[in-house]
């Protein structure tokens, strides 16, 4: 897999998030190796409003990640606002 | 049998997938769309999820569960969408020979399911909307 | 609302009768006519009822449930008779604003029944028969 | 109420008490203030097979009955075997 070169990733929103983004897939640019912690936080300072939710986490291809896990060009990213369903 | 559905729940049919002549014991959950929350009255529900994933969480949920208890069949389904109020959101189904795994399984899996599964619900009442659990 | 009948069980007609604007949460368990016992083939099970006490032993046990949690609605029904492998022989629903109390309801009624409601099943088998819990 | 005055009970049967004795409402004699406890040692005596059963209780008006209870002629009297619902 290619790893990301100062490239950017399609992020898919969900929920509160898709609400106060007003989008349902976002591009955020990315360097090199970033991991998943580095996508949260550019994600948190190009939408401030973000950070009036209780916790976000991401999913990468279908699986919940954890923050160290790298991220590579042709993934798909998911924020994962929390959950409500049942 | 896992489903993520827009279309009503229907229990007859569920019952029918969790035949099973061993079977002693059905347990179902049914989640419905009650008409408030802490006395704020609600004229809906909507549903979204994000499909494969609340899929394969479902399915791992289940997976679970079949470790851990002796089940011969269960069925999980969740709505999505827009539901009314009386509308059942999701329906689990657990059937095994004796009563005791049967609750305990249905109860782990709602309960599971609850906390993993990326589906999300906006309460819209009559004079404003909010998506559960999102804000602290 | 409490049934002993011996028509067969309607599931969909029980859950009719637990409707509820303010249920969040409906629990039914299922007992079910299994086709073995420890291993013995199980052709058919005979119910028999002291039928006036049946109905008050399992009015009381739904008036203490009502008693320890918040019950919307409940319905018992029992099935007397001849029962083939695969039907209902008893269903408990319970309807609540919440998930934990039709759980917690749910099984003290079924567990409670299976202690105290004069009720009796013969096991018939292929070889031979016995009722249930009659002999040390 | 009329108390029993050498004098008999009808106890109906069900299930196991039945088939043993092939009856499903048997007569017991019974002495005036006979209490639950009389009525189990009289129907033991009568019917010997009822000793193999794992325990015996009474119902008295559809009520489970304590043993020192005293019966009644008019008490509708019923033997309980080990219930098995559900």
């Amino acid at each position: 897999m290619e790893l990301l070169m100062n490239s950017s990733v399609s992020v898919l929103l969900f929920g509160v998030t898709r609400d106060l983004t007003g989008q349902s897939k976002v591009s955020v640019p990315l360097s090199e190796e970033a991991r998943v912690a580095d996508l949260l936080s550019q994600l948190n300072q190009q939408y401030p409003a973000l950070a009036g939710i209780r916790s976000l986490l991401v999913a990468v291809n279908g699986e919940y990640a954890e923050t160290d896990q790298i991220l590579h060009i042709n993934d798909e990213i998911a924020l994962i606002p929390p959950v409500s369903g049942g | 049998m896992i489903t993520l559905t827009s279309d009503p729940i229907d229990v007859a049919t569920a019952l029918h997938h969790l035949q099973s002549s061993q079977a002693g014991a059905i347990d179902f959950f049914l989640g419905v769309v009650r008409d408030n929350t802490q006395q704020r009255p609600v004229d809906r529900l909507e549903y979204e999820a994000y499909d494969r994933m609340a899929i394969s969480e479902m399915q791992k949920i289940a997976d679970q569960a079949q470790n851990q208890w002796p089940i011969l069949r269960y069925t999980i389904i969740h709505r999505k969408g827009i539901l009314q109020v009386g509308e059942i959101a999701v329906l689990i189904g657990v059937a095994t020979a004796h009563r005791a795994d049967a609750f305990e399984a249905c109860r782990f899996i709602i309960d599971t399911i609850k906390q993993t599964v990326p589906i999300w619900k906006k309460e819209v009442f009559t004079d404003g909307q909010q998506w559960v659990n999102a804000h602290p």
